[in-house]
C-alpha cells in the first residue's frame, strides 16, 4: 500500500503530536519541578528562605554595627527596667546589655541558620548513615539499628533534647546543636531504611542484582539516589523545628548559654521572655523572624513532598 | 492480639531495662550531681565528705547498680533530691495534672481540629481551606511558649478573663481525691471546685493544643481529600445515598483511620509541649517537674525516673493506638 | 467592680460546669467532700497569700538550709535570739536575755516565762538544752549529712574533736546554759539562724524526728519535718497541699508574742518569676518575693509596694592565683581597675543595689570606711598589666547557668558585662558556663577550675565572719589554697577575738588588707532583693537577712 | 421509545494552568428497555467517562458536561444534584471495574448491599438485611448469613464482584451500567460473572450497558455495539454486523488484534500501530489518522461526520474498509 500523504500534512502532524503528548514521557523530577514552580506556596516559602539566607550571608554588609558591641549612647540611658528604643544610629534601639537590638536580629538570622543547619545536618548524617547500613545490610544489623531507634524514639523530640542537654558534661552551643540533631537521627534512619528496603525488592535494584553489579555500587548508586528525595523534604521540614527546639530550650534556661550570640531562638527565650514587659519588642521581632523562617521551610518542604507525590500527578 | 500485646511488653522491658541501664551510668559520670545538689552554698568539705559516704557514693559502681536495679524493680526510685519524698509519691502528684491538662489539649485539637480539617477538604481551594491551611501553617510555626505568654499577657493582665497561671485558686481548699481537679470537683460535689478548675484548665490547654490541633486539621483534611478520591465513594454515590450519610459512613470513617494514628504520635509531642506550657502557667505537672528537676536542681532520681515514665508511656500509647486501630480498622483486626 | 466581674466569670464558669456536672451526677455520691465549710473569710484577720519562689525541703529547721524552706519554718518556730525587724540587730528571741562570760564559752540565757510549743509542752530550759543535745549527738551520716549549718557553725558532732559544742545545763526552768569548748566569733550570731530554732521535744520524740534515712540518692525524712512540725511560732502548721503549692499556716492564738493579725497565711509556690508577678496583678496573692529586677518600676507605677530588704548580700569577682600570672597582685588590680561596677549596677543592677568596695555590707561589725577603691580605669589597667609582663592574658572565666540568686538575678548578663569590660582591658577571656548544680560548684569549689569566677554571699547573721570568714578564712580550691597564710591567719585571729572593740579593728584591719594587699576577689554589688505587695497590705517589714516574720502583716480593705 | 437517549453528550476536563482535554466528545446512542448495548474502546477513549456523565458522578468541579441524557424522557443532567440521587440507585444502577477499591473496606458487607435498600424502599435496618441476604444469595454468593458481617477484604475477587452486582440490581433498576466489570478478575471468574449478569439482567428485563475493551464480552452480551476512538463514536453496529464486517479500519484492527483458535499459531497476531498518545484532535481529521493503515490525503484537514450506514448503524470514516460481500 503506497502512501500519498503530502510531507507538509506529515510535518502538521509531528507537530501535533508533540504538542498533544507532552504530558505523558516526562521525567518524574521535571515534572515535580514544574508543579513546584507553579504552585504559590512553594513560591512563597522559597522567597522567605531566600531572603533569610541572604541576610544570613551577608549580614556584616547589611548590619549597621557589630552585634556584641556595647555602645555608650545606648548603656547611659540604659537600667535594668529601661531599655532605650529607636535612636539616630540605632534604629530599634537597644537591647537588655545597651548593644544594638537592628544588628543583632540581622546578625541572628546568620546564627539562627548555623544552629539550624548543623542540627538538621548532623542528624540527617547520622542518620542516614545509620539508616542506609541497616536497610542495605539488614538482617541483625537492621535489628540493632531498629531496636537503638526505637529507644531514641521512645522520648518525644524536646523532652529527648532536654534530657541530652541535662545529661550533657558541659553546656555550650554545641550541647543545643547536638541534642537537637541527635532527636532526628532516628526519624531519618528510618526513612532511609524505609526506602531502601521497598527498593530492594524493586525491579531495577533486582535487575542490576542479577547484572553482577557489586552490593556497594547497588547502594551508592541505584538505592541511595533515590532514597534521598524524601530526605531532602524530610531535612528542609526538619530545619523548622530544629530552629523551634532551639529556641524552646533558651526558654527553659537550657539552652545555648552564651547571651553574646545573637541567635533568635536565644533572643526570644532569654531577653525576650524576661524584658517582654520593658521592651515587648525584644521579644516580637525574633518571634516574628522565627516564625517567618520555620513557615518558609515547612511551605517548601510541604510543596516538595506534594509535588513529590505520584498521587497529584494527573 | 494477645501476642502483639505480649510481644509489645517485652519490648517494653527490654527497652526499659537499656534506658535504665544507659541512665544509671551516664548520671554517675557527670559532674556535680546530688551530692551537689543536695549541698548548697554553705557546706563545709567535711560535710560533703558524709554525704558522699552516707549516699553511697564510696562503694564500687557496680553495687551502686545493682543496688539502683534492685529498688527499680520493686518499683522504688529513690527520694526526690528537692524535695526529700520519694519519687514515685513525686511523679504520682505530677501525672494526673499533666493528663487533665493532655486530655483537655486532646478533646480541643480534636474537636476542633477533625471538623476544622474535614470542612477544609469539602471546602478545597476556597477561601476557608486556604484560610485554614494558613492558620496552621502559622499554629505549628509559632514557638508555643511564646504563644503561652502572649495568650497570658492578653488574656490575664490588663482585662482578667482568665487565671494567669495554676490549677485551682489559692486558698479555696479542694478535696483531692483522684488528682484530676475538675473531675475531683464533680465526685465530691464541689462544684465551684470544679468550675475553678477548669477555668484554670482553658488557656493552658488551648496553648498545648495549638501544635495537635494544626497537624490534626491538616491530615484530616488530606486524609478526607483521599477518601473523596475513593471508589467506594463513587460506589457509594451510585447507590444514591444522601450526602450525610455518605459523609458519615463512608468518608468520617475512613479518613479518621490515619487520624487516629497521629494521634497517637502526638501524645509524645504533647508531653513535650506540656514542658513549655507548664512552665508558662506553673501547672504542676510533669513537664514542670521536668524542667525544676533538671533546671538548677539537678534532680537526677526524679529525672531518670521520668525519663522511664515518657518512655513507658509513648509505648503504651502506642501500643493503644495500634489496638484502636484493630478495632477501627478491620483489615488489621485479622491477623 | 472588679468583684463583681469575678463573680460573673465564676458563675459562668460554674454553669459550664454543671452540664458535665449533671452526665456524671449518677457517678457522684461515692467520694465524699472533706472539706470545711467554715470559709476562710468569717474572721476579721482574713488570709494573707504569700508567692514564694521554690519548694521546701521539710519543717525541720535543722535539716534545711535554703530560704525558702525557711520561710514557713520562721514563722512557726522561734530562736533564742533574732533580729530587730527589718534590721540585723540583735534583740531577744524565746531568750529575754543572754550573756556571755569573759573567755567567751559559756552562754546563759534567760528565757522567756509561760511560752508553750504549738503541743501545749512548756519552753523552758530543759527543752532549749535537750534540742542542742539533740544537735550534737545525732547519729548517723543521713542525717548529720544534712545538717548543713550545724557542720558549719558548730564544727562536728559528738566525737568529733573539731565539735565546738560541750554541754548544755538548765539549771531552772527559766535559764539554759550552754558550754562550748572554744571561742567562736559567730556567737551570738549564729543563735539566730533559723536552722537553730527551738522545737518541741515532746513532739520530736512522738514523731521520732531523728529518722533519717537514705532512698536512692536522696533522704527520706521524719513525721516531725513533714506533718507535725511544732515549734513555738506566731502561726501554727496547717498543711501542704503538694499538688497546688499551697502551705497553709494558722494563727497561734497563743502566742507569746504579737500575735498573727491574720487568721490564715498561705504560702503559695510559684516558681517563675513573671508568674508571680502575673498573680499579684491578678489578685490572687497579696504579696510576692524576688521580683525580676525589671518589674519592679512598673509594679511601682501602677502603685504596688515595692519593699526594698537592706542589702545583706555581696557579689564577687573570684581569682585564683592557682594561675601563676594571677599570683601578682598587679595582674589582680588590673582585673579590679578594668571592670565599670558603676556602670554595671546603673544597667543591670536591681533597685537599691550599690557597687561594693569590701566584701560585707556597711551594716556588718568591722566594716571600714578608709580601703581602697577600685574606680573604673581602663588606662590603669593596661599599666599595671603590662608593669607584670601580664599581657596578652587569656583568662577561663566560670560563670553559672540555670541559677538566679538574690546577689546575681541574672548571672549571663553580669558575666557578658564583665568579661566585655576585661576584655576592654586587654584581658582575653575564654567564657566558661556551668550549670549551677551540674558542675559549676564542683569545678569552682572543689577542684578549682577557673581563674574567674562569680559567686556570692546572702549573710546569715550579723558578724563579719560570716562574711570573710566564710570566703577567706581557710585555704580553699576557689581562690587557690596556699600561699595566703598571711590572711587566713588575720582573719581567725580577728575571728577569735573576744572583745567586740578589738574584733571591730582587728576586722577593719583586714577589710583594708583585703583590698589593698591581698585582693583574692574583686567585690562587686550588694544588690539587695525586694518584696512587693498589694496595697492593701501593711506592717510587713522586709528583713536584711530575708528572715521576714508575717505575724505583722494585716489586710487593709 | 428509547429507555434511555445519549445526546450529543460531551465531558471537558479543565484544571486550573492546564489545556482543557475533551474526554467525551459528541457522544450520541440508545438504549432501549431490556436491550444490552456495549461501549467499547481502549482505555482513554472516553468510554468510562460517558458512564459516569450519564450518572452523574463526576467530580463536581474540573470538568464541564454539555449535552443531553435523557433517561426515560427526564433529562438526568438538568437534574439538581440531590434529585439525582433519588434516580441512582432505584433506576440505574452501576457495576465498576475494581470491585476491592469500589467496597468500603471498613463496612461490613450486609450493610453496605442494605443500605441501597434503605434508601430507596423505605426498609427498616432489619429488613433491608434480611433482603441482603436473599441478593447476596441471588448472585451466588455461598453461606450469606456469615458473609453479611464479613468486611471486603475477606472475600475473594469474584465474590466481591458479585456483591457489587448484588447492590447494583438490590432495587431492580430498569438500566445497569456495568463499566468493566470483569477486568479485574481472573479468567474463570470473568465467565462467571459474565453469565451471572446475562441472567439476571434477562430475568428482570433490565437494560444493559456494558463498557469494555474486550470484544470476547461484547460477542456474548451486547445486542448493539458503539466503538468509542477518543471521545467519538466512530462505529455503531448490531452485534453480528460489527464482528462479521467491522466498516471502521479501528473496528477492524481492535477484531484483528484479538487472538483467534481458528488461526495459525505461526501467523502473527496483528496490532494497531502507535498509541492513543499519537492522536490529533477531531477538528484537525481524524484522530485515528496517525495510526490508521488505510490514512488517505482526506482523513487530515477537518472534521469526520458520523453518518448512517444503510443497515441500521453508523460510520465516521472516510476511507472505511470494503465490504467483501455488497449486499
Amino acid at each position: 500500500m503506497t502512501r500519498a500523504l503530502s510531507d507538509v500534512k506529515r510535518r502538521r502532524i509531528d507537530e501535533l503530536i508533540a504538542h498533544t503528548s507532552d504530558a505523558g514521557g516526562v521525567s518524574l523530577l521535571r515534572d515535580a519541578g514544574r508543579r513546584l514552580v507553579r504552585n504559590p506556596t512553594a513560591i512563597v516559602g522559597a522567597a522567605i528562605i531566600v531572603l533569610f539566607l541572604i541576610i544570613a550571608i551577608f549580614a556584616p554588609l547589611v548590619a549597621p554595627h557589630d552585634p556584641v558591641q556595647r555602645f555608650p549612647e545606648l548603656t547611659q540611658n540604659l537600667t535594668v527596667d529601661t531599655i532605650p528604643g529607636a535612636q539616630a544610629g540605632h534604629p530599634l534601639g537597644s537591647d537588655p546589655l545597651g548593644r544594638d537590638f537592628a544588628s543583632r536580629m540581622i546578625y541572628g538570622a546568620r546564627q539562627t541558620l548555623f544552629v539550624g543547619v548543623l542540627a538538621t545536618l548532623i542528624g540527617l548524617l547520622a542518620g542516614v548513615l545509620l539508616g542506609a547500613v541497616a536497610g542495605a545490610v539488614g538482617g541483625w544489623v537492621d535489628a540493632v539499628v531498629m531496636r537503638l531507634t526505637d529507644v531514641m524514639l521512645a522520648l518525644p523530640s524536646l523532652l529527648l533534647a532536654i534530657t541530652l542537654v541535662a545529661l550533657a558534661r558541659e553546656s555550650s552551643q554545641w550541647t543545643v546543636i547536638v541534642a537537637v540533631a541527635i532527636v532526628n537521627v532516628p526519624i531519618f534512619a528510618r526513612l532511609l531504611r524505609g526506602s531502601m528496603l521497598a527498593q530492594r525488592e524493586s525491579d531495577h535494584v533486582l535487575a542490576a542484582r542479577a547484572l553482577g553489579v557489586k552490593q556497594r555500587h547497588i547502594v551508592s548508586r541505584h538505592m541511595l539516589p533515590n532514597s534521598l528525595t524524601a530526605v531532602i523534604v524530610q531535612a528542609t521540614l526538619t530545619f523548622a523545628v530544629a530552629i523551634l527546639d532551639a529556641a524552646a530550650l533558651s526558654f527553659l534556661g537550657l539552652g545555648d548559654p552564651d547571651i553574646n550570640r545573637a541567635e533568635w531562638g536565644l533572643m526570644l527565650g532569654v531577653d525576650g521572655v524576661r524584658y517582654f514587659e520593658v521592651r515587648p519588642e525584644l521579644a516580637y521581632y525574633p518571634a516574628l523572624a522565627i516564625i517567618l523562617v520555620a513557615l518558609g521551610f515547612t511551605l517548601l518542604g510541604e510543596s516538595i513532598r506534594e509535588a513529590l507525590d505520584p498521587k497529584n500527578r494527573r | 492480639m494477645l501476642r502483639v500485646i505480649s510481644r509489645r511488653l517485652v519490648q517494653l522491658a527490654v527497652t526499659l531495662l537499656a534506658l535504665t541501664t544507659l541512665v544509671f551510668f551516664w548520671l554517675r559520670s557527670l559532674p556535680g550531681g546530688p551530692v551537689d545538689a543536695l549541698l548548697g552554698e554553705r557546706a563545709t568539705p567535711q560535710t560533703r565528705e558524709l554525704l558522699t559516704r552516707a549516699l553511697g557514693y564510696d562503694q564500687p559502681i557496680w553495687v551502686q547498680y545493682g543496688k539502683f536495679l534492685q529498688n527499680v524493680v520493686t518499683g522504688n526510685f529513690g527520694n526526690s533530691i528537692r524535695t526529700g519524698e520519694p519519687v514515685t509519691e513525686v511523679i504520682g502528684r505530677a501525672f494526673p495534672a499533666t493528663v487533665e491538662l493532655a486530655v483537655a489539649a486532646i478533646i480541643i485539637a480534636i474537636g476542633l481540629g477533625v471538623p476544622l480539617g474535614y470542612l477544609a477538604a469539602r471546602h478545597r481551594g476556597r477561601v476557608l481551606d486556604n484560610a485554614t491551611i494558613i492558620v496552621t501553617l502559622v499554629g505549628i510555626s509559632i514557638p508555643i511558649f511564646f504563644l503561652g505568654y502572649l495568650l497570658k499577657d492578653w488574656l490575664t493582665q490588663g482585662v482578667h478573663v482568665f487565671p494567669p497561671s495554676g490549677r485551682i485558686s489559692t486558698g479555696l481548699d479542694n478535696t483531692d481525691v483522684t488528682g484530676f481537679f475538675v473531675l475531683d470537683g464533680l465526685l465530691t460535689r464541689e462544684l465551684d471546685a470544679s468550675a475553678d478548675a477548669l477555668w484554670h484548665l482553658v488557656l493552658p490547654a488551648v496553648t498545648l493544643a495549638t501544635i495537635p490541633l494544626a497537624i490534626i486539621i491538616r491530615i484530616t483534611r488530606a486524609s478526607v481529600l483521599d477518601v473523596l478520591d475513593e471508589d467506594y465513594i463513587r460506589t457509594a454515590d451510585a447507590k444514591g445515598l444522601r450526602s450525610p450519610t455518605i459523609r458519615k459512613r463512608h468518608v468520617l470513617r475512613n479518613a479518621l483511620l490515619p487520624v487516629v494514628t497521629i494521634i497517637g504520635l502526638q501524645t509524645g509531642a504533647l508531653l513535650a509541649g506540656a514542658v513549655l506550657t507548664e512552665k508558662v502557667y506553673n501547672w504542676g505537672g510533669l513537664g514542670t517537674l521536668i524542667t525544676d528537676s533538671i533546671s538548677g536542681s539537678r534532680d537526677y532520681p526524679v529525672l531518670q525516673a521520668l525519663i522511664l515514665l515518657a518512655a513507658v508511656v509513648f509505648i503504651v500509647v502506642n501500643l493503644v493506638v495500634d489496638l484502636s486501630y484493630a478495632v477501627i480498622d478491620p483489615r488489621v483486626r485479622v491477623r | 467592680m472588679r468583684a463583681s466581674r469575678m463573680r460573673a466569670t465564676r458563675l459562668r464558669a460554674v454553669i459550664a460546669a454543671g452540664a458535665v456536672a449533671a452526665l456524671t451526677i449518677g457517678a457522684a455520691g461515692c467520694a465524699e467532700s472533706d472539706r470545711d465549710s467554715g470559709g476562710g473569710d468569717s474572721a476579721a484577720g482574713g488570709t494573707f497569700i504569700f508567692a514564694g519562689a521554690g519548694d521546701p525541703k521539710n519543717f525541720d529547721p535543722i535539716f534545711n538550709d535554703d530560704g525558702e524552706s525557711f520561710r514557713p519554718i520562721r514563722q512557726m518556730y522561734d530562736t533564742l535570739i533574732t533580729h530587730k525587724p527589718g534590721t540585723a540587730e540583735l534583740v531577744g528571741g524565746l531568750a529575754e536575755s543572754w550573756e556571755n562570760d569573759p573567755s567567751g564559752k559559756v552562754w546563759t540565757f534567760k528565757l522567756r516565762q509561760g511560752v508553750k510549743f504549738h503541743d501545749g509542752s512548756a519552753l523552758d530550759g530543759t527543752a532549749v538544752c535537750a534540742n542542742f543535745d539533740r544537735w550534737y549527738n545525732m547519729k548517723g551520716e543521713a542525717a548529720q549529712s544534712q545538717m548543713i549549718y550545724y557542720a558549719d557553725v558548730f564544727g562536728g558532732f559528738a566525737g568529733n574533736p573539731d565539735a565546738v559544742y560541750d554541754n548544755c545545763k538548765a539549771p531552772d526552768a527559766n535559764t539554759a546554759v550552754v558550754t562550748m569548748k572554744k571561742y567562736k566569733g559567730a556567737f551570738p550570731g549564729a543563735f539566730t539562724l533559723t536552722a537553730f530554732s527551738i522545737a518541741s521535744p515532746t513532739a520530736m520524740k512522738q514523731y521520732d524526728a531523728d529518722k533519717v534515712t537514705q532512698n536512692g540518692d536522696s533522704f527520706s525524712y521524719s513525721a516531725f519535718a513533714n506533718e507535725h512540725p511544732t515549734g513555738t511560732g506566731a502561726f501554727t502548721y496547717g498543711g501542704w497541699n503538694k499538688a497546688t503549692g499551697e502551705i497553709t499556716l494558722n494563727k497561734n492564738p497563743d502566742y507569746w508574742g504579737d500575735k498573727a493579725k491574720v487568721d490564715k497565711m498561705i504560702i503559695k509556690i510559684i516558681k517563675d518569676e513573671n508568674t508571680r508577678k502575673q498573680e499579684l496583678r491578678a489578685g490572687t496573692v497579696q504579696a510576692i518575693d524576688f521580683p525580676a529586677p525589671a518589674d519592679r518600676k512598673a509594679l511601682a507605677g501602677e502603685g504596688y509596694k515595692v519593699l526594698d530588704r537592706p542589702a545583706f548580700n555581696i557579689l564577687y569577682l573570684g581569682i585564683n592565683q592557682k594561675n601563676p600570672k594571677l599570683k601578682d597582685l598587679r595582674v589582680r588590680q588590673a582585673i579590679a581597675y578594668a571592670l565599670n561596677r558603676a556602670q554595671l549596677v546603673q544597667t543591670k543592677g536591681p533597685g537599691g543595689s550599690a557597687v561594693a568596695d569590701e566584701f560585707l555590707p556597711n551594716t556588718v561589725l568591722g566594716y571600714a570606711t578608709d580601703v581602697q577603691k577600685y574606680e573604673y580605669n581602663v588606662d590603669k589597667a593596661k599599666q599595671l598589666l603590662s608593669e607584670a609582663g601580664a599581657t596578652g592574658l587569656t583568662l577561663n572565666f566560670y560563670y553559672p547557668t540555670e541559677v538566679s540568686r538574690p546577689y546575681m538575678p541574672n548571672p549571663q548578663e553580669i558575666f557578658t558585662v564583665l568579661a566585655n569590660d576585661l576584655q576592654a582591658a586587654g584581658i582575653k577571656v575564654n567564657g566558661v558556663p556551668r550549670p549551677w548544680n551540674g558542675g559549676f560548684k564542683d569545678d569552682v569549689q572543689q577542684f578549682g577550675k577557673q581563674d574567674l569566677h562569680i559567686l556570692g554571699w546572702t549573710g546569715d547573721y550579723n558578724d563579719p565572719g560570716n562574711f570573710v570568714g566564710t570566703f577567706f578564712g581557710r585555704a580553699k580550691p576557689e581562690f587557690g589554697d596556699d600561699a595566703m597564710t598571711e590572711m587566713f591567719t588575720a582573719i581567725g585571729k580577728a575571728d577569735a577575738t573576744v572583745d567586740q572593740a578589738g574584733k571591730k579593728a582587728a576586722f577593719e584591719q583586714v577589710n583594708r588588707d583585703l583590698a589593698a594587699k591581698w585582693l583574692p576577689a574583686v567585690p562587686i554589688w550588694h544588690a539587695p532583693p525586694a518584696i512587693v505587695t498589694t496595697k492593701n497590705v501593711e506592717g510587713l517589714v522586709p528583713s536584711p537577712l530575708t528572715a521576714e516574720e508575717f505575724n505583722t502583716v494585716s489586710l487593709t480593705k | 421509545m428509547p429507555l434511555l437517549d445519549v445526546r450529543d453528550l460531551s465531558v471537558v476536563f479543565q484544571r486550573k494552568g492546564t489545556r482543557p482535554v475533551r474526554a467525551v466528545d459528541g457522544v450520541s446512542f440508545t438504549v432501549e428497555p431490556g436491550q444490552t448495548v456495549g461501549l467499547v474502546g481502549e482505555s482513554g477513549c472516553g468510554k468510562s467517562v460517558t458512564s459516569l456523565a450519564i450518572m452523574g458522578l463526576l467530580p463536581r468541579r474540573g470538568n464541564k458536561v454539555t449535552g443531553e441524557v435523557r433517561f426515560d424522557e427526564t433529562d438526568l443532567l438538568k437534574l439538581r444534584p440531590q434529585d439525582l440521587r433519588d434516580w441512582r440507585g432505584r433506576d440505574i444502577g452501576m457495576i465498576f471495574q475494581d470491585p476491592l477499591s469500589s467496597l468500603n473496606p471498613v463496612i461490613p458487607l450486609g450493610l453496605q448491599v442494605a443500605e441501597v435498600l434503605e434508601r430507596h424502599q423505605g426498609r427498616t435496618r432489619k429488613a433491608a438485611l434480611k433482603q441482603a441476604r436473599d441478593l447476596l444469595d441471588a448472585v451466588g454468593i455461598p453461606d450469606p448469613d456469615r458473609r453479611l458481617d464479613e468486611f471486603p477484604h475477606q472475600l475473594s475477587g469474584g465474590m466481591r464482584q458479585r456483591a457489587l452486582i448484588a447492590i447494583a440490581l438490590a432495587c431492580k433498576p430498569r438500566l445497569l451500567i456495568a463499566d468493566e466489570p470483569t477486568t479485574a478478575l481472573d479468567v474463570t471468574i470473568q465467565a462467571q460473572i459474565l453469565t451471572l449478569l446475562k441472567e439476571l439482567v434477562d430475568d428482570s428485563g433490565t437494560a444493559l450497558v456494558m463498557i469494555t475493551h474486550d470484544l470476547g464480552v461484547v460477542a456474548g452480551l451486547c445486542d448493539t455495539v458503539n466503538v468509542l476512538y477518543a471521545g467519538k463514536v466512530v462505529e455503531r453496529a448490531y452485534r453480528h454486523q460489527l464482528f462479521a464486517e467491522p466498516r471502521h479500519p479501528y473496528t477492524h484492527g481492535l477484531l484483528q488484534s484479538v487472538p483467534r483458535l481458528d488461526v495459525d499459531r505461526g501467523e502473527r497476531l496483528h496490532q494497531i500501530r502507535g498509541s492513543v498518545s499519537d492522536n490529533i484532535p477531531w477538528s484537525e481529521g481524524c484522530a485515528f489518522a496517525p495510526r490508521c493503515d488505510r490514512v488517505i490525503d482526506d482523513c487530515i484537514g477537518e472534521t469526520v461526520p458520523l453518518e448512517p450506514t444503510f443497515r441500521g448503524g453508523a460510520l465516521r470514516c472516510t476511507n472505511p474498509v470494503p465490504q467483501e460481500v455488497p449486499a
